[in-house]
C-alpha cells in the first residue's frame, strides 16, 4: 500500500462524501414539506458536499501534478455566501409565507426587520399568483 | 512618520494580507513574483476601494479567531451530519422545527454578521433575520425539541467568543 | 501598408468615443467634432474610391494575419463606392440634424451618427463573413439608438418592434454563419469563394441551406418581401436626419447580396440553382409592386416615403436578381439614386412634420406652412427622382434596370410590374404632395390669414414676409441632396461607365480571390526559441505547431 | 451525444421562437433569449463536439477542440447581452411612455378610447393606475 | 477507485440537480424556487469540481470560481425583488 | 444657333421669372417673352436650310452604355412644330401678362410655362428616343404645375392629377415601347430606327412596341378611350388651356404618330388601330362638345375631336392623309389657340364663360366677336378660311378610305363628325356674341386692352390668309410633309386650293354645313334629350377608379401592415423555414462520416434539465420571476454544457452574462407588470406551436446533419491552434483568436456594448425628462415591501468582497492570454463587484463612491483598444498588430508582456463601463421621490443606534 494508493483512497472516499451529502441537500429540497426546514438541507449539506470533493480536488492534484490549493478559494466563497444566500432566502419566506403571530417577539426590540414596514405599505394578501408545479 | 506613511499606503493591513493569499491562491503557486505581485495589488486595491470601507473596523484578535474558525469547522461537519440525519431517517411529522430569538450583547455590525454567517453554516440552524434596531436576531431551528436550549448554545459557543475576538 | 482603408472605420469610432469621453456636454463642439470628422470621411472614401477607380484591389491584413486565418478589409470598386455613398449622404444628413436641432433633443446623437458610419463603413469594407455580421450589428444597435432619439410613445414602440425583428434578423444571420462555417471550415469571403466552387457536387444541401439562409439575412436588411415588415414603421418613426441616414441601410442589404451572390455563392451552380429566378425576382418584383401600392395607400407623408424606400429596394432588388453586368451596373445607378432621393424625401418630410403644426404629416387639409413653396418645390424634385419621372435621376436608374431586364425570361413581368408601379407612385405622390402644398390653399382662401403657426394669429403676414425665419441650414442640406441628384442625372454616363466596370469587377472574381489569398502575412518569429533557455510555464516545445505543422505550410503554399 | 445537443438546440428554438410569437413585450424578449441562446450553441456546435480537449495549449496534448467557433460564439454572446440591455430598455420605456406592454400596435390606435376603460385587456392598465393615482 | 467513485458521483451530483429542478418546478413559494437554483448552481460547481478530477486538469478551475461566487449574487437578486421590488435602491 | 441653345433657353429662362419676381410683374413677362423670342429667332436661322431639304443635327453624349444621348436634329417636322411652339407661346406670353390677376403669382407661373415650352421644344426637336421620353415626360409634369396653378381650387388640383395620371400611363407605356423600338433598330437615335421600316415590321416585338407607343399618343393627344382627362385640365389659366391644350402638348401624341410613320404605318394594326380611333374620337368629341355649356369645356372638347381628325388621317396611312394630316395640324393651331384667348377674354371680362348666361355680346366687344366668329368659322370649315381647306383634304382622304370592309364607314362618319364640328362652331358664335344684350352679364363686359385681343388678331389673320391664299402656305407644307413620309412614300400631288371641283369632299362639306345649321336650330330640344340621357361621365368612372384603386392599395399594405408584429415574426419563421427546407431538399445530402460520442448518464441528465427548463419555462411564462429564474436554470446548464464541451471560456462568459443579464431583468421588470393575462385562443396557440416545433425541427435536423459529417475540408482554425503561441504569445487559443487573429471583431463588439449603453442611458435621460418622469417619482411599489433594504450581513460581506472580487477580476484578466479568462469576463466580474455595492448598500451610498463617471469609462476604453491598435501604425504595421516579449526582473521569474493586453484592457474598460452605465440608468429610473439619500450603508447598525464605549460619534 504506497503512498498514491492510499491518497488515491483518500480521493475516493472524499468523492464520495462529497456526493451523499450534495445528494442529501437536493433530497431534502424536495422531501420537507414547509418551506423553513427546507432551507437547512441544501445550504448545510451542500457546502459541505462541495466542500468535500474539493478536498478530493486538492489531494488529486497532489498526487498527480505537484499539487494546487486555489481550491480553497472556491470553499472559502461558498461558504462565505451560503449564510447570505440562506438569510435572503429565509426574508422572503417570512416576508411571502409567515404570519407575525408564528414568529416569536423580538427580545429588547419591537419588530423582526423584515416585517418592519410601515401600515399602509403593508398590502400582504395582494400578492402575485404563484404558478403550482402540480401541488 | 513612517508609521503615517504605512497606514497611507496599507489603511487596513489585514485584507492587504488577505489579498495577498487570496492572490496566492489564484495563481495557485508560491514564487517570489506572485507574492510580489500580490502585494502590489493588495496594496492598489484598498486604495481604490477605500470609499467603500467608510470606517475602521477593529482589528480582530487572530489567535481567537483561529480558535474560532476551527471550532466552526467542526461544527460545520458535524452539523452536515446531523442535518443529513435528520433528513433522511426523520419523518416530516416528527421534526420539531421552530423559531428562535436570540437577544445580542455584540454590537459591531462585523460581529454580527459573522455570528448569524456561523448559526447558518451550523447544526440544523439558519438565520433569518435581524430585530428593528439590531437588538436580537431570529433564527429558525430545523429539529429543536428545545428551542431555549439552542439559543443558550449558541450564546454561549459563539456570541461570547466573537464578543472576545471583536469588541 | 497603406492604412487608408481601415482610417474610415478607425475615425469614427475613435472621434464617437472622444466624443463620449470628452465633450459630452458641450454640444457644439459635439457637431463641430462630427462634422469635422464626417468631412475627413468623405476626403478618405472619395481616396479610396479613387485609388480603386482603376482596378485596383486593396487589401488590408488586420494584425498583419494573411487571410483566411485574420481578419481583412478589401477595397474594390464597390466596396469603395457604397463607402464614398455613405459618406456624402452623412454630411446633407448631419448638416440637416445640426440645423433642425434635432441632435441636441437627446443624448448621444453623434457619437451614435459616427459609430452608425463605422458600422456601415465597416460592412462595405470587410472581406469577413462573421466580421460583417459584426458590423451589421454595430449598424444596428447605433440605429436602435438613432432611431429612438429623444423618444416619445409612438417612437419607442416602433423602435421596440424594429428591434425585435432585427435581432431575429441577426439570429439567423449566425444561423447561416454556422452553417457556412459548418459546411466550409472558414469564414474568410474570398477562401469562401473558393472552397464553395471546390465542394463536392454530392454534398450540396448544406452549402444551399447556407445559401438561402444568407440571402434571407440580406433580404431582411434590403427589406425585401415578405421579410420587410419592420420596415415602414420604423423608418416612418424615425427623425427625420435618422430616417434619412437610414436610406443607405437597405442599401447594404443589397450590397450584401451582390457582394455574396457574385463573389462565394455566384449564378449558374448547383449550390444557387433557382436562387435568383424562383425565390429572388419574384419576391423584388412584389416587393415593388407592394411598395408602391403602399406609396398609395398611405395616410401620412412619412408613411408614403417609407413605403416607397420598400418600393424602390424592389425595383433594386429586381435589377440585382437578373444578375447580369448590365443588371448589377444597372441597380448600383439606382442604388445611389434611391439613397439620395430618399434621404431629401425623409428630410422633406420632416420639415412638413416640423412646420405644419395642426396636422404634421398626416395627408389632410391643414392651413399653409411658413416658406412652402421652397419645401413644395424641393419636395416636387425629390418626388419626381422618387418616382422616376424625368428628367431626375430615378427615370435613367429605371430606363438602366428595364434596359437590363430586356431579353431575360421574366422580361415581360419585370416591365409590367417596374411601369405600373411607377404610375401607382405618380399618382400616390401626387396625391400627397398636392394635399399637403396645395389644399392649404384653398383654406387660405376660405379663411384668408390662416398660416400654420399656432403661436402668431397673424401668420398671413409670414407666408411672404416671416417674422422669425426659419433656419436656413436644414433647407441648404435638402437642396444639397436634390444637387446631388442632378448632379447623378448630369454625369449618368461616366457613373455609369465606372458602375459598369464596377459590375464587371464583380463579375470576374479571380483577382479578388487572388489578392486575398496569396498576399503574405505576418512571419511567425519564435518569440519562445529567441527568448533564451529559461524554462517557462507552458514548457519548451513548440505548443501544437509541430502536430499543426501543415496547416501552417499550407498557409504559405497559398 | 450529438443528438442530445442538436435535439437541445431544436428545443431551445422551438421555446424561444413560441415565445416571440407572444403578446407581451416580456415573454417576446424571453424568447429572443432563448433564441440566442440556441444559435450560439449552434455557432459553437458548426465546430463540432469534442469532449475534454479545451484549446489551451498544453505540453504533450496533441489534438484540441476547434477553437475558432468558440471566439465567434463569444463575440456573439456579447452582442447578445449588449442586445438585450437595450431590447429591455426599449421595452421598459415602451411600456412607460404608453402604459402597454404589448408587442402589437392595437387597431384603432395606441389610446383607444376603448381600452383604458378596463375589460380584459386593459387590466393591467387599470391596476396601475389604480396603483399610481390612488396614492396621488 | 476514483473512476468508480467519480461514477458514482456524477450520478449523484446528476441526481441532486434533477431533485433540484423538481422542487424549481414544485414551487410553491418564489422562496423555494430561489433556493432551488441556489441549489443547482452550488451542485454546478461539484460537477465541475468532478470535471476536472475526471480530466485530470485545472482549466475548469476559473469557471468553478466564478459560478461560486456568482451564484449567490442572482440569489440576492431575486430575493431582494421579492423583498423590495426595486433591486438597487 | 445651335440646336442644344435653342432647346435649352427654356429651361435655363424658367429659373429667370422665379429670380426676378421681386423685379416686378412687367419685367417677369418681359424676360419670358424674349427668352421665348430668342428661341424663335434660333429656330428661325434654320428655316432657309430646312426649306432646302436640310437636316440639322447636334449631338452629345449622355449616357452612351445605354444609349440614351443628346441628339437633336431639325427638319420639316420638327420646324413646324417648334415654330408652333415658340410662335404660339410668344403670343400666349403676352396674353397671360393681361390675363392673369394681381394675386397670381406671375413668376411661378412663367417658370413653369417655360419649363413646359423646353420640354415641347426638346420632344420635336430630339433625335434620341430615350431624350424624347425624358421631355415627354416633362410635359405630363409640367402641365401638372401649370394645371394645378390655382391650388386653391379642387378642380385645379384634381384635374392636374387626372392629367399626370393619365398622360404619365401613357408616357410608361411609351417607355416600354420605346424601348422595345430601340432593341429592334439596335439604336435609340431617331435617324437609325427611321431608316429600319423593314425590320421593324417584320420584329415579333413589333406589336407590343406599336400598342406601347400608341397609348402614350393616344393619352397624351386625348384620343379615344383616353379622352376624357383634357375637359378637366381647363381649369387651369385661360392662356395654359390655349398653349397647352389646344395648340402643343395636345400635339405631342400626334408629332410623334407623324415622327415614326415612316416606320410604324402601313401595317394593318396600324390602320385599324389608329383610324379607328382616331375616327371614333372625332365623332365623339364633337357630339359631347357640342353640349357643353363652359365655353372652354366646348372648345376642349372641339379639340378632342379635332386631333381624332388628324390621327384619322395619319392612321390611313397614305401620304395624302399625312399631307392632309400635317396641314389641319398647323391650321387648328391657329384657329384654336386663337378661340381660347377670346374665351378668355369673354370669361375675363364677364366674370362667367357659362353659355347659357352669355349672348349678345357682339355689340359690347365686338373686336372679340369679329376674331371669334372669324376663327369659329374656320373651325367649322366654312371656305376662304384655313379650317375649310384642310377639313376639304380630310374629307377626301375619308371618302376613299375602306376600314373593316365597310366603305360607306368612314365617309359617314366623317361627315358626321364634321357636323356636329360645324354645330358646335355655329353654337360659339350665336349663344355667345348673337341675341339680345343682356343685363345680368356677373360683370359688364367691354372689349379688352389690345394686350389682350392682339395676340388672338393676328392668328385670325392668319386664319384668313391662308384660307384665302393657300399657296403661300404650300411650300411649307410640302416640306413638312416630306419630312413624316421620311422617303417611304412619294409626296402626293397636290397644290393647295380652294376649289378641286365637285367632288364627294365637297358635297359632304356642304352635308356637314348645312346640318351643322339644322342642328344649332333644333338646338334647345337636343339639349335637353342629351342632358336626360343616361351617359358615363368620366370623371365620376376615373375617380371612382383611383378610390377603388386606393381601398385596394389600402386593403393591401394596412391589411398586411396592421403593426402586429406577432404576425411578422411568424411570416417571417415560416418564410425561413420554409425556404430553408425546399433548399435542402433539392441540394443532394451528403453522408453521415462522424462517430457519436457515447451519451453519459450525467449528459442524459443535463439534457434533461435543459428540456425540462426550457419546457416549463414556456409553460409559466406568464409569471415573470418564475421565468427569469427558470433563465438563470438555462444560463447555468448551458454554461456547464460548454464546460464538458470543452468550451471554458465560453462558460466562463456564460455564467458572468447570464448574472449580469438577471440583475438587469429584474431591474426592468420592477416596472413592468408582474403577471400577463391570457390573450391569445387556443388554435394561436397551437398555430404558434405548430411554426415554433417545425422551426425546432428544422434546426434540430440542419445540426446534427452538421454534427454527425467531419469538416469536408480542415478548418482554417488548425492555423490558430498552430501558431496562437508563437505568433500570438498566448495558449489559451480562443482568446489569442480574440485579441489577435480576430481582434477586428472584438473591437466591434466593444463598441457593440458602448453603444447599448449609451442607448439605455439616452432613452434614460429621455425618459426622465419626460411626461413619466412624474408618474415614476410618485410610483408607489405594486407588491408589498418587506422592510430592512440594505441589510447589514449583506453589507459587511459585499464590502469585504469587493476588493476579493477586484483580485479576481485582475487575474481573469492576466490569465486570460494564456487561461480561459481575458479582458471581458474580467470587465463582467468587477462590474458585478460594484453593482453588487449598489445593491447591498443602495443607490445613493455607493453612487457617492464612484469617482469615474461610466460614459467616460466607456469612452475610454474604446479609445485604449483602438489607440493599442493605431500604435502598430508606428511600427509600419496594420491595425491591431500585435507584439509580446518576455522579460524577466531578477530575482523573480519571467513573465509576457504583450500589446494584446493593452487591447484586453480596452476591451475590460468598455465592459465595465458600459455594464455599470446600464444598470445605473435602470436603477436612476427606479428613483422614487420618497428615495432619499442615507449616508448610511445598513438600514439597522446596532453599533449606530446605541455605540460601544469609546466609540461615540
Ligand atoms: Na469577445
Ligand atoms: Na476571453
Amino acid at each position: 500500500m504506497t503512498l498514491e494508493t492510499v491518497i488515491e483512497g483518500l480521493v475516493a472516499l472524499t468523492i464520495v462524501i462529497g456526493a451523499i451529502f450534495t445528494l442529501v441537500g437536493s433530497y431534502g429540497l424536495v422531501k420537507l414539506d414547509t418551506p423553513m426546514p427546507r432551507l437547512h438541507a441544501p445550504t448545510k449539506a451542500g457546502t459541505l458536499g462541495v466542500g468535500a470533493m474539493l478536498i478530493a480536488s486538492i489531494l488529486f492534484h497532489f498526487a498527480t501534478d505537484g499539487g494546487s490549493l486555489h481550491e480553497l478559494l472556491i470553499m472559502a466563497f461558498l461558504f462565505v455566501t451560503a449564510p447570505i444566500s440562506a438569510h435572503f432566502v429565509a426574508k422572503v419566506h417570512i416576508h411571502r409565507e409567515h404570519t407575525a403571530q408564528e414568529l416569536p417577539d423580538p427580545p429588547l426590540d419591537n419588530v423582526w426587520a423584515t416585517r418592519d414596514v410601515a401600515p399602509d405599505e403593508d398590502m400582504a394578501g395582494d400578492q402575485v399568483p404563484e404558478p403550482s408545479g402540480g401541488r | 512618520m513612517v508609521s503615517h506613511l504605512f497606514r497611507r499606503l496599507f489603511p487596513h493591513p489585514l485584507l492587504t494580507l488577505l489579498l495577498v493569499i487570496v492572490w496566492c491562491l489564484l495563481i495557485n503557486g508560491l514564487s517570489l513574483g506572485t507574492v510580489v505581485f500580490g502585494l502590489i495589488l493588495g496594496t492598489v486595491i484598498p486604495i481604490v476601494t477605500a470609499a467603500y470601507w467608510p470606517d475602521r473596523p477593529r482589528a480582530p484578535r487572530p489567535l481567537l479567531l483561529a480558535e474560532y474558525v476551527l471550532i466552526v469547522l467542526w461544527d460545520i461537519i458535524v452539523a452536515n451530519v446531523v442535518v443529513a440525519a435528520i433528513v433522511l431517517f426523520k419523518r416530516n411529522a416528527d421534526m420539531r422545527p421552530c423559531w428562535v430569538a436570540i437577544p445580542l450583547d455584540l454590537r459591531s455590525p462585523e460581529a454580527i454578521t459573522i455570528l448569524a454567517g456561523t448559526i447558518t453554516l451550523t447544526p440544523g440552524t439558519v438565520s433569518a433575520d435581524v430585530s428593528d434596531k439590531g437588538h436580537a436576531l431570529l433564527v429558525h431551528a430545523l429539529d429543536a425539541p428545545d428551542p431555549d436550549a439552542v439559543r443558550d448554545e449558541i450564546k454561549q459557543r459563539y456570541e461570547r467568543r466573537l464578543k472576545e475576538i471583536f469588541e | 501598408m497603406t492604412h487608408w482603408i481601415v482610417a474610415p472605420i478607425v475615425l469614427p469610432a475613435m472621434l464617437a468615443a472622444l466624443i463620449v469621453l470628452a465633450v459630452r456636454h458641450h454640444i457644439l463642439l459635439q457637431r463641430v467634432f462630427s462634422l469635422a470628422g464626417s468631412v475627413a470621411l468623405l476626403g478618405l472614401t472619395a481616396g479610396l474610391a479613387w485609388r480603386a477607380s482603376d482596378g485596383t484591389i486593396t487589401l488590408y491584413q488586420l494584425g498583419d494575419w494573411a487571410a483566411p486565418f485574420g481578419i481583412v478589409l478589401v477595397a474594390d470598386r464597390l466596396s469603395t463606392l457604397m463607402a464614398l455613398l455613405t459618406a456624402v449622404l452623412a454630411i446633407p444628413v448631419l448638416l440637416y440634424a445640426i440645423g433642425s436641432g434635432w441632435d441636441n433633443r437627446g443624448r448621444h446623437f453623434h457619437a451614435l451618427f459616427q459609430f452608425q458610419l463605422m458600422g456601415i463603413m465597416g460592412a462595405f469594407l470587410t472581406g469577413d463573413a462573421f466580421n460583417l455580421f459584426v458590423f451589421f450589428e454595430v449598424l444596428l444597435i447605433a440605429s436602435y439608438g438613432l432611431m429612438l432619439h429623444s423618444g416619445g410613445t409612438e417612437r419607442l414602440r416602433a423602435g421596440l418592434q424594429y428591434m425585435i425583428y432585427n435581432l431575429l434578423g441577426s439570429t439567423l444571420f449566425l444561423f447561416a454563419l454556422g452553417t457556412i462555417y459548418a459546411e466550409t471550415g472558414t469564414l474568410n469571403m474570398a477562401d469562401l469563394a473558393q472552397r464553395v466552387a471546390g465542394a463536392a457536387a454530392d454534398e450540396t444541401a448544406g452549402l444551399r441551406v447556407a445559401a438561402v439562409l444568407l440571402l434571407l439575412v440580406f433580404a431582411i436588411k434590403a427589406a425585401l418581401l415578405p421579410l420587410h415588415f419592420w420596415l415602414p414603421s420604423s423608418y416612418a418613426m424615425a427623425p427625420g436626419p435618422v430616417a434619412a441616414l437610414f436610406a443607405v441601410m437597405t442599401k447594404i442589404g443589397a450590397y450584401g447580396i451582390i457582394r455574396f451572390y457574385t463573389l462565394v455563392f455566384p449564378p449558374g451552380t448547383a449550390v444557387t440553382e433557382g436562387l435568383f429566378d424562383t425565390w429572388l425576382l419574384p419576391a423584388a418584383l412584389a416587393s415593388l409592386a407592394l411598395g408602391m401600392a403602399g406609396v398609395l395607400a398611405a395616410r401620412s407623408l412619412d408613411r408614403t416615403v417609407a413605403f416607397a424606400v420598400v418600393g424602390s429596394m424592389g425595383m433594386l432588388l429586381t435589377s440585382v436578381a437578373v444578375f447580369t453586368p448590365e443588371g448589377i451596373a444597372a441597380a448600383l445607378y439606382y442604388a445611389i439614386h434611391s439613397t439620395l432621393a430618399t434621404a431629401a424625401l425623409f428630410l422633406l418630410v420632416d420639415v412638413v412634420r416640423e412646420r405644419r403644426k395642426s396636422r404634421g404629416v398626416d395627408l389632410e387639409a391643414a392651413p399653409l406652412i411658413p416658406g412652402g413653396a421652397l419645401v413644395a418645390g424641393l419636395f416636387f424634385a425629390a418626388a419626381i427622382a422618387m418616382t422616376g419621372l424625368p428628367p431626375l435621376s430615378g427615370f435613367v436608374g429605371k430606363l438602366l434596370i428595364l434596359d437590363a431586364a430586356s431579353g431575360t425570361p421574366l422580361m415581360w413581368w419585370v416591365w409590367a410590374v417596374v411601369l405600373g408601379s411607377s404610375l401607382v407612385a405618380v399618382v400616390g405622390f401626387a396625391r400627397a404632395g398636392s394635399t399637403v402644398f396645395w389644399k392649404g390653399h384653398e383654406i387660405e382662401a376660405a379663411h384668408p390669414g390662416s398660416v400654420d403657426d399656432p403661436e402668431d394669429s397673424q401668420g398671413a403676414r409670414e407666408l411672404h414676409d416671416p417674422v422669425e425665419p426659419e433656419p436656413a441650414l436644414p433647407m441648404v442640406a435638402i437642396g444639397l441632396l436634390i444637387a446631388l441628384l442632378v448632379g447623378v442625372t448630369l454625369a449618368a454616363g461616366p457613373v455609369n461607365r465606372y458602375l459598369a466596370a464596377t459590375a464587371a469587377q464583380l463579375f470576374d472574381p479571380a483577382p479578388y480571390v487572388a489578392t486575398v489569398l496569396d498576399t503574405p502575412g505576418k512571419q511567425i518569429v519564435d518569440h519562445h526559441a529567441t527568448d533564451g533557455a529559461e524554462d517557462h510555464g507552458a514548457g519548451d516545445d513548440n505548443h501544437g505547431s509541430d502536430t499543426h505543422g501543415t496547416a501552417a505550410g499550407s498557409k504559405e503554399s497559398h | 451525444m450529438e443528438l442530445l445537443l442538436a435535439s437541445s438546440i431544436g428545443f431551445l428554438t422551438a421555446a424561444g421562437l413560441y415565445l416571440v410569437l407572444r403578446l407581451r413585450t416580456f415573454p417576446v424578449i424571453l424568447g429572443t433569449s432563448l433564441l440566442s441562446y440556441a444559435v450560439n450553441i449552434f455557432l459553437f456546435a458548426s465546430g463540432r463536439l469534442v469532449v475534454n480537449q479545451p484549446p489551451i495549449l498544453t505540453d504533450g496534448v496533441t489534438s484540441y477542440t476547434d477553437p475558432l467557433p468558440q471566439a465567434l460564439v463569444l463575440t456573439a454572446i456579447v452582442i447578445s447581452f449588449g442586445m438585450t440591455a437595450v431590447v429591455v430598455m426599449i421595452a421598459v420605456s415602451a411600456y412607460l411612455s404608453a402604459d402597454d406592454d404589448h408587442i402589437d400596435d392595437r387597431p384603432g390606435g395606441l389610446f383607444d378610447a376603448g381600452r383604458d376603460a378596463g375589460g380584459e385587456m386593459g387590466s393591467d392598465t387599470a391596476r396601475r393606475n389604480a396603483g399610481t393615482e390612488g396614492k396621488a | 477507485m476514483i473512476e468508480y467513485a467519480l461514477i458514482f458521483a456524477f450520478a449523484c451530483v446528476g441526481l441532486s440537480m434533477i431533485l433540484s429542478m423538481v422542487r424549481l418546478i414544485l414551487g410553491p413559494g418564489v422562496g423555494d424556487r430561489v433556493l432551488a437554483l441556489d441549489t443547482m448552481s452550488v451542485n454546478a460547481v461539484a460537477l465541475i469540481v468532478l470535471l476536472g478530477i475526471a480530466g485530470g486538469t485545472q482549466i475548469y478551475f476559473e469557471a468553478a470560481l466564478i459560478i461560486a461566487m456568482l451564484g449567490f449574487v442572482s440569489t440576492v437578486a431575486y430575493c431582494r425583488f421579492v423583498l423590495r421590488g426595486d433591486i438597487i435602491e | 444657333m445651335s440646336l442644344f441653345l435653342i432647346v435649352a433657353l427654356p429651361f435655363l429662362g424658367a429659373l429667370l421669372p422665379g429670380l426676378m419676381i421681386h423685379a416686378g410683374r412687367q419685367s417677369c413677362a418681359m424676360a419670358t417673352f424674349f427668352v421665348t423670342l430668342a428661341a424663335l429667332i434660333g429656330l428661325l436661322t434654320h428655316v432657309p436650310a430646312v426649306m432646302a431639304g436640310e437636316v440639322i443635327t447636334a449631338r452629345l453624349d449622355w449616357l452612351p452604355g445605354l444609349g440614351l444621348n443628346a441628339n437633336f436634329m431639325l427638319d420639316g417636322l420638327g420646324l413646324l412644330f417648334g415654330l408652333m411652339i415658340l410662335g404660339i407661346g410668344l403670343l400666349i406670353i403676352t396674353y397671360a401678362r393681361f390675363y392673369l390677376s394681381r394675386e397670381d403669382n406671375m413668376g411661378e407661373f412663367f417658370t413653369y410655362l417655360l419649363l413646359f415650352q423646353g420640354a415641347m421644344v426638346g420632344i420635336v426637336l430630339c433625335d434620341n428616343i430615350l431624350m424624347l421620353l425624358i421631355f415627354w415626360e416633362l410635359t405630363s409634369l409640367s402641365s401638372f404645375l401649370l394645371i394645378g396653378y390655382w391650388k386653391h381650387l379642387p378642380e385645379g388640383r384634381q384635374g392636374a392629377r387626372m392629367a399626370l395620371t393619365v398622360t404619365g400611363m401613357g408616357g410608361l407605356a411609351m417607355i416600354g415601347g420605346m424601348l422595345l423600338l430601340g432593341q429592334i433598330a439596335g439604336s435609340y437615335d431617331l435617324s437609325v430606327i427611321l431608316e429600319s421600316r423593314e425590320a421593324i415590321q417584320a420584329s415579333p416585338l413589333y406589336l407590343p412596341a406599336l400598342i406601347l407607343i400608341l397609348l402614350g399618343c393616344f393619352t397624351k393627344s386625348a384620343q379615344f378611350p383616353f379622352h376624357f382627362w383634357l375637359p378637366h385640365a381647363m381649369a387651369a389659366p385661360t392662356p395654359v388651356s390655349a398653349y397647352l391644350h389646344s395648340a402643343t402638348m395636345v400635339k405631342a401624341g400626334i408629332f410623334l404618330m407623324a415622327r415614326l410613320w415612316p416606320v410604324l404605318s402601313g401595317t394593318d394594326a396600324w390602320f385599324a388601330i389608329v383610324t379607328t380611333a382616331g375616327l371614333v374620337t372625332m365623332v365623339l368629341g364633337a357630339v359631347i362638345g357640342l353640349f357643353k355649356n363652359d365655353l372652354k369645356a366646348l372648345l376642349a372638347f372641339s379639340t378632342v375631336s379635332h386631333l381624332g381628325l388628324i390621327t384619322m388621317l395619319l392612321g390611313t396611312g397614305s401620304a395624302y392623309g399625312a399631307m392632309a394630316a400635317v396641314f389641319h395640324i398647323m391650321n387648328h393651331a391657329t384657329f384654336k389657340a386663337a378661340l381660347f384667348m377670346t374665351a378668355g377674354i369673354v370669361d375675363h371680362e364677364a366674370h362667367t364663360r357659362n353659355i347659357p348666361s352669355l349672348g349678345g355680346l357682339r355689340k359690347l366687344m365686338p373686336v372679340t366677336f369679329v376674331i371669334a366668329t372669324v376663327t369659329a368659322l374656320s373651325m367649322a370649315g366654312i371656305p376662304l378660311l384655313n379650317g375649310f381647306l384642310s377639313k376639304e383634304m380630310m374629307l377626301e382622304q375619308a371618302a376613299h378610305t375602306t376600314l373593316f370592309d365597310l366603305p360607306w364607314l368612314v365617309p359617314v362618319l366623317a361627315t358626321v363628325g364634321a357636323l356636329f364640328s360645324a354645330a358646335y362652331s355655329f353654337r360659339f358664335i350665336v349663344h355667345t356674341f348673337l341675341g339680345p344684350v343682356r343685363d345680368d352679364y356677373p360683370s359688364h363686359p367691354h372689349d379688352p386692352g389690345f394686350g389682350m385681343w392682339g395676340p388672338p388678331a393676328l392668328l385670325a389673320c392668319i386664319v384668313v390668309a391662308v384660307g384665302v391664299a393657300p399657296f403661300i402656305a404650300e411650300p411649307f407644307v410640302h416640306v413638312v410633309t416630306a419630312a413624316v413620309l421620311g422617303g417611304t412614300a412619294e409626296l402626293p400631288y397636290g397644290h393647295l386650293s380652294i376649289w378641286h371641283g365637285v367632288t364627294p369632299a365637297l358635297k359632304m362639306s356642304i352635308v356637314a354645313v348645312l346640318g351643322g345649321a339644322l342642328l344649332l336650330i333644333a338646338y334647345a330640344p337636343l339639349a335637353r334629350a342629351w342632358d336626360a340621357a343616361p351617359r358615363p361621365e368620366a370623371k365620376v368612372i376615373f375617380d371612382a377608379v383611383i378610390a377603388a384603386a386606393v381601398r385596394l392599395a389600402r386593403a393591401v399594405t394596412e391589411g398586411l401592415h396592421n403593426g402586429s408584429l406577432t404576425r411578422y415574426a411568424a411570416i417571417f419563421a415560416v418564410t425561413v423555414v420554409a425556404v430553408g427546407v425546399h433548399a435542402w431538399f433539392t441540394g443532394t445530402t451528403p453522408a453521415m462520416t462522424r462517430e457519436m460520442i457515447e451519451m453519459s448518464p450525467m449528459t442524459v441528465a443535463g439534457w434533461l434539465l435543459l428540456t425540462v427548463a426550457t419546457g416549463f419555462l414556456v409553460f409559466v411564462h406568464r409569471y415573470r420571476l418564475v421565468a427569469l429564474v427558470l433563465m438563470g436554470v438555462i444560463g447555468l446548464m448551458v454554461s456547464i454544457g460548454f464546460n464538458y464541451l470543452s468550451a471554458p471560456d465560453l462558460a466562463l462568459t456564460q455564467i458572468s452574462v447570464e448574472v449580469v443579464t438577471i440583475i438587469l431583468m429584474l431591474l426592468a421588470l420592477n416596472f413592468l407588470p408582474n403577471t400577463t393575462p391570457v390573450e391569445s385562443s387556443l388554435a394561436r396557440r397551437l398555430r404558434d406551436g405548430a411554426i415554433a416545433a417545425g422551426a425546432g425541427l428544422a434546426v434540430a435536423a440542419l445540426i446534427y446533419g452538421i454534427l454527425m459529417r467531419d469538416f469536408a475540408v480542415p478548418s482554417i482554425s488548425d492555423y490558430h491552434l498552430a501558431n496562437s503561441y508563437k505568433g500570438g504569445g498566448g495558449t489559451n487559443v480562443v482568446n489569442v483568436i480574440l485579441v489577435d487573429f480576430r481582434g477586428f471583431d472584438t473591437f466591434g463588439e466593444i463598441i457593440v456594448l458602448g453603444i447599448a449603453a449609451l442607448i439605455i442611458y439616452a432613452l434614460t435621460e429621455a425618459l426622465l425628462s419626460g411626461p413619466v418622469r412624474a408618474r415614476l417619482l410618485n410610483r408607489k411599489p405594486d407588491q408589498p415591501q418587506a422592510g430592512d433594504a440594505h441589510p447589514l450581513m449583506m453589507v459587511v460581506m459585499t464590502r469585504v468582497m469587493l476588493p476579493v472580487f477586484l483580485m479576481v477580476g485582475v487575474y481573469i484578466f492576466l490569465r486570460g492570454h494564456n487561461e480561459p479568462g481575458g479582458g471581458f469576463i474580467s470587465g463582467l466580474v468587477v462590474a458585478i463587484a460594484v453593482v453588487v455595492q449598489y445593491m447591498a448598500s443602495g443607490f445613493s451610498w455607493a453612487d457617492a463612491r464612484q469617482r469615474y463617471p461610466y460614459h467616460g469609462i466607456i469612452g475610454a476604453g474604446v479609445l485604449v483598444a483602438g489607440l493599442t491598435g493605431i500604435g502598430a501604425w508606428y511600427a509600419g504595421q496594420p491595425f491591431l498588430t500585435s507584439a509580446f516579449g518576455y522579460f524577466r526582473i531578477p530575482p523573480m521569474e519571467k513573465f509576457e508582456l504583450a500589446t494584446a493586453m493593452g487591447f484586453d484592457l480596452g476591451v475590460f474598460l468598455a465592459v465595465v463601463g458600459a455594464v455599470m452605465l446600464s444598470l445605473h440608468s435602470f436603477s436612476r429610473i427606479a428613483r422614487r421621490s420618497e428615495s432619499s439619500y442615507s449616508e448610511h450603508a445598513m438600514d439597522i447598525d446596532p453599533s449606530r443606534i446605541d455605540p460601544l464605549p469609546g466609540e461615540e460619534a
